[in-house]
């Protein structure tokens, strides 16, 4: 510790003297949500999985840059149709943190925690296939599944997959133990959380020595701390409007690249006017996307039609499926009986995209007549009252999980839509290993959304990243939320 | 003289104030302002009450004025005991004592002019009054004290100190009271003007039969106006008679070194010092 | 002998240059030793006479006329000089003693204050020097610390406070105004006696301003009667007592309770005071001829023309000529 | 040496008019605050835009002569809304201090009155509120029921009531000790009546004053709030909303930054120096000082 | 004086525990169950039934409130149902932030405003009392995050001679920590500077006009000397009850200055807590802001004590 407090500050001492001459070794980067707590098994929210994924956990398989599945913790794996099995061949020698040692007895540990009952793990869906996990050696996993469920391995990619040690489960919400290249070193509630490099990681050892992830929710102070230096790395950069100041930075390098996160106007489909497609339908006519994006994110973010991104495979682009057009928004609501002057609620959870956004579909639904009630919310209530209790008329949030186009599918969601047709057309989808007609059901899938329009979609979050320009190795797209410094360095 | 009660009588009163506690839990100290003082004003008469500043008298004026509920003794205003009666007939008897205050500034609101300031207690004492009656009570209490009856439009900063004691004893003068109690009416005056409002007083005693309670620590204005005299020392009265007689031969050393300290002109410098060795502080 | 100690000679004081004259034309001479005492009602201009002397007016007031100390013309003095004079050898005591102290400093830092900056004593040797004082004035020690505040004293203990800050430099001219006023008459007296013993003691000069005939008849060995901004009567002690020239001397005096007579018929009316009738006519409105004129009751046609300068009313050789601005000065006395 | 410790009533008609004009700060004081009023009240029919119509393709303009104060990030005239966010703000205030008055002037005028326990009681309970800083207090509420404009009202108005309790009960406390008020119970008057006419109708001025200083308080307060998120909200113009707004296009639109902050400046400022220039007019000891 | 500072003690101890009892009370009210919060979107309910047993959220009212409290005297505030971290350790750090702010503050508004007050007060009408006194007029118009913007237009973004925002933590030193609390410290510093500077000045004219500084000229001191000397340490009494004022208004000054300037104070906590539900939190840090305003109070109280001797023997004012 005294020799990494020496030599960040040495680093310091140069940065300022020479300028240009890295000795740096070390990285802040700068998030705008600090997580509620650092074991990604047992919370939704997704800034957890922005510090330790890749980071300080890892599951048996992880997702690379291009959101395909590469090995991690398991060296090699094989499916076995006939019995609906993989087999992981795990990787030898590797320990979490703490030393505890991780074979098969981990992956059963972990999997069976997550499928339990009692398991708050956020995307317990993902585990719902697995009929059981058996260990023939310590070195070899056998994951049974009761389907066939193609998506089932790059799930096993996400955060909420990693491998847990049963020694520090229960703690790992404020101390992680992971096996990953960096190790937690502490949290400062409320401003930081420093990593460390692992010294005993199992693959190729972390390029950077130590990593701060710095909690900025304010954007223009996530500006300044880049602009100042504070900041080396921000992965996930809100307020696009900075942008152009940034890109005048000639130290600073910007990325705008894609996520799979879909900003759109949630509605309540169990409540009146919104369980009426025709007013469904209305609302998509009504707000003109290509200004939206140009107010809310300032041009920066691709209009989109249905709840799927370029940055997943199948994408249709059914983005001019409602075109701009108040005069038909008008006849619609006519049409469904719903008269000027309707009033309803949006609730706005904290991110730009919604209080923002907000403001503006309210102008344009004032525009067809309807009279928007803006119900900011912190993200906690939001997540009681409209996600858990659906006690809402209509939201503006942005689903940032990939190939997701499950959630309409189930039996209880927050959105409250309700139709056989794409629950069936699913599950086709869901029992289909052929790629080609994997995507030709993903685009009927997307179809069937832009028809029957539960939400309003507004556009894909793009990856706006900033970082410094000796910086290398930082990914530029994102198949996932997260941040992924494993191969992070600073330019020689 | 009437044979029935005096005018005013004042029995045994006793009146103290908690003072604050020395430390936190020491039992709190009391100052006994007045310590059982008995007087008699006979109607048409006048009291002095002479003394030094903190000796009780303004405590007792206050008494006698029905502002300060006393611990012990009574108060009695034509023989009614002022503290016995109820809330109304406390009200009721106001109408027959009322008073003058020292301060020729403070003792005027401000915000009120002259017709308000004398119509106050004219409408709160005697309501039935009619409004025709109201206002030639006015000019009637206004030309007693010698302003003019325009006085009664403007307001008490348009007037000068010596005009202000005339608003105010024309204001304890419109109810028709039978007792007036004066603290200090004149000691905030000019000498000349002092005498204006002396002379003044003494004007409507005889012409009103008024009765006056009158306290004062200057020797020589109680001297000019009041019939008998009472000294006050530490909540007592230590002497009391007809005012020439006390002042011709005081009988109690305080009383004595009173007179004695008082400045007289004519007396020439050495009188000083023997008065001094007379009492030495 | 050289300059007297203190001369005024015409001074005058105006609020700004050639505005509404507060002070006119007031002439005087003061000796060491001697005792003055300045008599008038509130707005005669006792008390700015007393600050003009100790060059403490008012910014906005102008003074005009001769106003000099041991020879030296105050007004064109600079501040630097006129300050070392005060508390050095002019010093004042003032009315209020409770306001007058600063509350939050201890009485002896408050007495050697003067000593420390005049005398350039150490702490330690002026606050021995306060010390003695204390006990000089009657607050001996140990109940009497130095470190006391003013609100830990009675009034006339702080008026012995001040009078001690007063003498502390050993003063030439001691001005108190109005020392004894907020006191009682008992306290008073002791307190005129103190004065009386510490300007015999030092020799100083005593200016002593009061409304109060009664304090300066036996204070003082000579008297100036003011009104509105000028002396009207100035005479010694006894003589303006025997004679009050001056109709608004005597009507002073006839208007003090000490003046009546309480004598009356059994049933008769009570005796009345000589009231004067009016008001001080206010500074911006007084008349160009005499003053006095209106509320006089001796007026003739003349006085409404002419404004009377003081004049002596003897043949002189008194040591202190009896004067009267009066163009009708009354002749009878006035017996108590 | 008595001073004159005279209170002259107010000069009636023109003089009153001669009196406020004489005084620099009065004049501008009342200027700004009828600007404000003025701004308010004809936002109500008439903007040089709609404050909140979007004009996307105009956003982030600068000043300029079709829009004075520029446009945002939506394209809004920034001057209409400033024009619309001068009535939430003078709204805010208005009530907050209202609240203020009609609940603290009767504790204080309660806590003179009757001194003793109830004194002490009225004393300790605005002790309590004055414990907790004001935003605070603004914070919690606005925490428990929602962020709102009414609720901000609510919450600066609830930090109000212990200052006017205090300066009513100072000011009131002084005047039980006058000798009018011992007349006024000669005559036979009771507490309420004395506090009615004479403690209330002499306290006034200082009441008076306090209120210039609370109301500007109150929309610096209402102006933080909102800042914050938890005042005004959309589409409801506000300062505070717009000040915040602006913070992310601090580099490149700096306009947006300014005049929000000019119009809350400006405002406080002006209620400032009328507070002064009322001081100076109706309190006389200050007026003898000059 | 002992017993007067006792007995200010006692009602401060009264007054704080009023204080905890009316922010315990209000936190019931506020929506949101916290267990709910903590176990996130999929919790099931006996998960959560066992939660709220284990935070204790079953137990009656003043039971809940007893626990609570009753923790206080020995440091223990809770712990905070978002980080599941006793709250006495969130909160070390954030008052290494929020406590030097708001002294650097208090320097700021003290060291500005009484040099500044007594000039102007010696200045009377002249040019120099109008140029500061116009200056104050204006500080106490600018809302201080207002202030905080200029600040980091001008200083930090157009000469870039400070940090815009953020913390750089006491670890690199003292100065890296400082040079981020210098314009936070300004924003909120300087407005109350100004307020302070008004009060100053007015209270040392009135001192000026008191009858101890005629006193204080006839003894032949400078008119510079009896400012000094004679009119300041009575002024500072009136001062010193605004500057106690001002230490509560920074406090919540803080909350929304470390917003603007994104540093990780005990204001943005609350501030946090608030948006995570986090009761326990919330409730604990507002009763010790509000204790410490108590506190603060009452060291103005023992502070007249030593400023005005009147009070130091008699007791109460």
């Amino acid at each position: 510790m005294q020799r990494i407090f020496a030599s960040s500050l040495a680093g310091a001492i140069l940065l300022a003297s020479a300028g240009g001459a890295f000795a740096k070794d070390t990285l802040t980067a700068g998030e705008v949500l600090e997580p509620p707590g650092l074991d990604p098994t047992a919370n939704a929210a997704s800034a957890i999985r922005r510090v330790t994924y890749a980071n300080l956990y890892e599951g048996l398989v992880r997702v690379a840059e291009d959101g395909s599945v590469r090995p991690a913790l398991a060296e090699s794996w094989a499916w076995s149709p006939e019995d609906l099995a993989y087999t992981f061949k795990l990787r030898e020698g590797v320990k979490f943190h703490d030393g505890a040692p991780f074979d098969c007895s981990v992956v059963k540990f972990s999997y069976e925690r997550a499928v339990a009952p009692e398991s708050v793990n956020a995307q317990k869906g993902l585990f719902e296939p697995i009929e059981s996990t058996e260990c023939p050696d310590p070195l070899t996993a056998v994951v049974k599944l009761k389907r066939v469920a193609p998506n089932f391995l790059f799930g096993m990619g996400w955060g909420d997959a990693v491998m847990i040690s049963p020694a520090s489960a229960e703690t790992n919400k404020t101390n992680p133990v992971g096996t990953g290249p960096f190790r937690f070193k502490r949290w400062v509630q409320g401003d930081r959380v420093e990593l460390e490099r692992n010294p005993e990681y199992w693959g190729e050892p972390a390029r950077l020595s130590a990593v701060t992830f710095k909690f900025i929710s304010d954007p223009s102070a996530a500006a300044a701390a880049v602009l100042s230096g504070e900041v080396d790395y921000f992965g996930q950069f809100e307020a696009a409007e900075l942008l152009d100041r940034l890109r005048a930075d000639p130290n600073l390098h910007v990325e705008v690249g894609s996520t799979t996160g879909k900003v759109m106007m949630s509605l309540n489909n169990a409540r009146a006017p919104f369980s009426d497609v025709r007013v469904r339908r209305a609302l998509a006519h009504a707000i003109d996307r290509p200004s939206f994006v140009e107010a809310v994110a300032s041009g920066y973010g691709l209009p989109i039609g249905a709840h799927q991104t370029p940055a997943e495979p199948g994408y249709v682009d059914l983005s001019e499926t409602y075109p701009y057009d108040p005069d038909k928004a008008r006849a619609l609501l006519d049409e469904a009986g719903v008269k000027p002057g309707t009033r309803f609620s949006i609730v706005l959870p904290p991110p730009a995209y919604a209080r923002r956004g907000g403001e503006v579909i309210a102008a344009y639904l004032a525009e067809v007549g309807l009279q928007v009630e803006l119900v900011p919310m912190e993200f906690a209530q939001w997540l009681d009252q409209v996600f858990a209790r659906t006690d809402y008329d209509a939201t503006i949030i942005a689903h940032t999980e990939a190939r997701d186009l499950d959630v309409y599918a189930r039996d209880f969601y927050y959105y409250n839509y309700v139709s056989p047709e794409y629950k069936e057309l699913y599950q086709k989808y869901a029992g289909t290993v052929d790629d080609e007609a994997r995507l030709e059901l993903l685009g009927e899938l997307q179809r069937k959304l832009a028809e029957d329009e539960p939400n309003v979609y507004l556009y894909a979050l793009p990856k706006i990243s900033v970082w410094n320009k000796n910086l290398q190795g930082v990914w530029r797209n994102l198949p996932l939320p997260v941040n992924d410094l494993t191969k992070v360095h600073w330019a020689e | 003289m009437r044979t029935a009660a005096p005018l005013l009588e004042v029995r045994d009163l006793v009146r103290e104030y908690p003072l604050p506690r020395p430390s936190l839990f020491a039992p709190r100290p009391v100052l006994r302002a007045v310590q059982g003082v008995s007087l008699t004003l006979p109607a048409g008469s006048s009291l002095g009450i002479v003394g030094e500043s903190g000796c009780g008298k303004s405590t007792l004026a206050r008494c006698v004025m029905g502002l300060e509920r006393p611990q012990e003794g009574q108060v009695l205003i034509d023989g009614e005991d002022i503290y016995a009666l109820s809330r109304a007939g406390l009200r009721r008897a106001r109408v027959k004592f009322q008073a003058v205050f020292q301060d020729p500034y403070g003792s005027l609101d401000p915000r009120h002019d002259v017709r308000r300031i004398l119509l106050e207690p004219l409408a709160s004492l005697q309501p039935e009054t009619s409004r025709a009656e109201r206002e030639s009570r006015i000019l009637e209490a206004l030309e007693a004290v010698g302003l003019p009856s325009a006085a009664a439009g403007r307001y008490p900063h348009e007037f000068s100190g010596g005009q202000r004691q005339r608003i105010a004893i024309a204001r304890a003068l419109i109810t028709r009271p039978a007792l007036i109690v004066a603290d200090e009416p004149v000691s905030a005056l000019d000498v000349s003007i002092q005498a204006q409002a002396l002379n003044l007083m003494m004007d409507l005693q005889e012409r009103l039969g008024l009765s006056y309670l009158f306290i004062s620590h200057d020797l020589g204005v109680v001297r000019a106006i009041t019939d008998r005299v009472a000294v006050m020392q530490a909540g007592k009265i230590v002497e009391e008679g007809p005012t020439q007689e006390v002042f011709a031969h005081p009988r109690h050393a305080y009383t004595r070194r009173l007179i004695g300290s008082a400045p007289k002109p004519f007396s020439g410098r050495r009188r000083r010092a023997r008065a001094a060795q007379e009492a030495p502080a | 002998m050289s300059a007297p100690l203190l001369e005024l000679d015409g001074l005058t004081v105006a609020l700004g240059t050639g505005g509404v004259e507060l002070l006119s034309g007031l002439s005087l001479v003061l000796e060491r030793g001697e005792r003055l005492g300045l008599v008038g009602e509130s707005g005669s201009g006792k008390s700015l006479t007393a600050l003009a002397i100790m060059g403490l007016l008012p910014e906005q007031m102008r003074v005009s006329g001769g106003l000099r100390f041991a020879g030296d013309d105050l007004p064109a003095l600079p501040e630097e000089r006129m300050r070392r004079l005060r508390g050095r050898r002019i010093a004042m005591i003032f009315q209020e003693p409770m306001t007058a102290l600063n509350p939050v400093m201890s009485i002896g830092a408050q007495i050697a204050e003067g000593r420390r900056l005049h005398l350039g004593e150490s702490r330690a040797e002026a606050e021995a020097v306060a010390r003695r004082l204390l006990d000089r004035v009657g607050l001996p020690g140990p109940r009497f610390d130095l470190g006391l505040y003013p609100h830990q004293l009675s009034g006339g203990q702080r008026q012995r406070v001040m009078i001690a800050m007063a003498a502390a430099c050993g003063p030439d001219l001691l001005i108190a105004d109005e020392p004894t006023t907020a006191l009682d008459v008992t306290v008073q007296a002791q307190i005129l006696d103190l004065l009386d013993e510490i300007v015999e003691e030092t020799g100083a000069a005593l200016l002593l301003i009061t409304h109060d005939l009664g304090v300066v008849s036996e204070t003082a060995d000579r008297i100036a009667v003011m009104y509105a901004g000028r002396i009207v009567e100035t005479g010694a002690t006894e003589e303006v007592f025997a004679r009050m020239a001056h109709p608004y001397s005597q009507g002073l005096f006839a208007a003090s309770p000490y003046g009546l007579d309480l004598r009356r018929a059994p049933g008769g009316p009570r005796p009345r005071l000589k009231a004067i009738p009016g008001m001080v006519p206010d500074p911006a409105r007084r008349p160009a001829h005499c003053v006095f004129a209106e509320r006089c009751g001796f007026v003739q046609p003349d006085c409404l023309r002419i404004s009377p300068r003081l004049a002596p009313l003897d043949s002189g050789g008194a040591r202190w000529p009896h004067l009267a601005a009066c163009l009708h000065p009354r002749a009878g006395g006035l017996a108590p | 040496m008595t001073l004159e410790e005279e209170i002259s009533a107010p000069q009636r008609g023109r003089g009153l008019l001669r009196a406020i004009f004489r005084s620099r700060n009065l004049t501008i004081g009342l200027f700004v605050l009828l600007l404000a009023i003025g701004m308010a009240v004809v936002s109500e029919f008439w903007t040089p835009y709609p404050p909140n119509a979007l004009r996307i393709r105009d956003k982030l303009q600068g000043p300029s002569l079709a829009h004075w104060f520029g446009t945002d990030h939506f394209g809004r005239d920034v001057f209409s809304m400033i024009m619309a966010g001068a009535r939430n703000s003078l709204e805010v205030a208005l009530t907050a201090v209202a609240v203020g008055i009609g609940i603290g002037v009767p504790l204080g005028a309660l806590a003179a009155a009757r001194g003793g326990w109830i004194d002490g009681f009225v004393m300790r309970l605005t002790d309590l509120a004055f414990a907790f800083p004001a935003l605070l207090t603004a914070v919690i509420v606005t925490a428990i029921f929602g962020p709102s404009a009414v609720n901000a009202m609510i919450a600066i108005g609830i930090f109000n009531i212990p200052v006017f309790a205090r300066v009513t009960r100072g000011a009131a406390m002084g005047l039980w000790k006058r000798d009018y008020v011992l007349a006024a119970r000669c005559a036979g008057l009771g507490d309420a009546a004395i506090t009615w006419r004479h403690i209330l109708p002499n306290v006034n001025h200082v009441l008076i004053v306090q209120a210039t200083i609370q109301f500007a308080l109150a929309v610096v307060a209402e102006a933080g709030l909102s800042y914050v998120g938890l005042g005004a909200q959309p589409p409801q113009a506000s300062w505070g909303k717009m000040l915040s707004d602006s913070q992310t296009y601090i580099y490149s639109a700096a306009h947006l930054a300014i005049f929000p902050g000019l119009a809350i400046t400006i405002t406080v400022l002006g209620l400032n120096l009328l507070g002064d220039g009322l001081r100076d007019l109706l309190d006389p000891r200050v007026r003898r000082q000059r | 004086m002992t017993s007067y500072v006792l007995g200010r003690l006692f009602a401060l101890l009264l007054t704080t525990l009023a204080a905890s009892l009316i922010v315990f009370l209000l936190m019931q009210i506020l929506p949101g169950d916290p267990a709910a919060v903590m176990l996130g979107v999929n919790a099931q309910p006996e998960t959560l039934a066992a939660l709220r047993t284990k935070l204790g959220l079953d137990q009656p009212l003043w039971t809940r409130y007893l626990d609570w409290i009753g923790g206080f005297p020995f440091g223990d505030f809770g712990v905070s149902h978002t980080y599941s971290t006793p709250i006495s350790q969130l909160l070390a750090p954030r008052i290494m932030v929020t406590l030097p702010l708001a002294l650097l503050s208090m320097a700021i508004s003290v060291g500005v405003a009484l040099p500044v007050g007594v000039y102007a007060a010696s200045r009377r009408g002249k040019p120099g009392d109008f140029l500061s006194m116009g200056a104050a007029q204006i500080g106490v118009a600018i809302p201080n995050f207002w202030l905080g913007l200029l600040l980091i237009l001008f200083f930090a973004l157009h000469l870039r001679w400070l940090p815009a925002s953020g913390f750089a933590g006491w670890e690199d030193g003292l100065w890296r920590g400082l040079r981020s609390l210098i314009l936070p410290a300004l924003a909120l510093g300087l407005p109350l500077a100004a307020i302070l500077a008004r009060v100053t000045r007015s209270a040392v004219i009135e001192a000026l006009g008191e009858d101890f500084i005629r006193t204080a000229r006839a003894k032949g001191l400078t008119s510079r000397a009896a400012l000094w000397r004679h009119a300041t340490p009575n002024a500072l009494i009136p001062v010193a009850t605004i500057v106690g004022m001002q230490f509560s208004f920074l406090l919540a000054g803080t909350i929304i200055i470390e917003n603007v300037f994104n540093l990780p104070g005990v204001g943005r906590l609350i501030f946090q807590s608030i948006a995570q539900r986090d009761l326990v939190t919330v409730q604990s840090l507002v009763t010790l802001l509000a204790a410490c305003v108590i506190f603060v109070n009452f060291l103005v109280d023992l502070a007249y004590g030593w400023l005005d001797p009147r009070l130091a023997a008699g007791g109460g004012r």
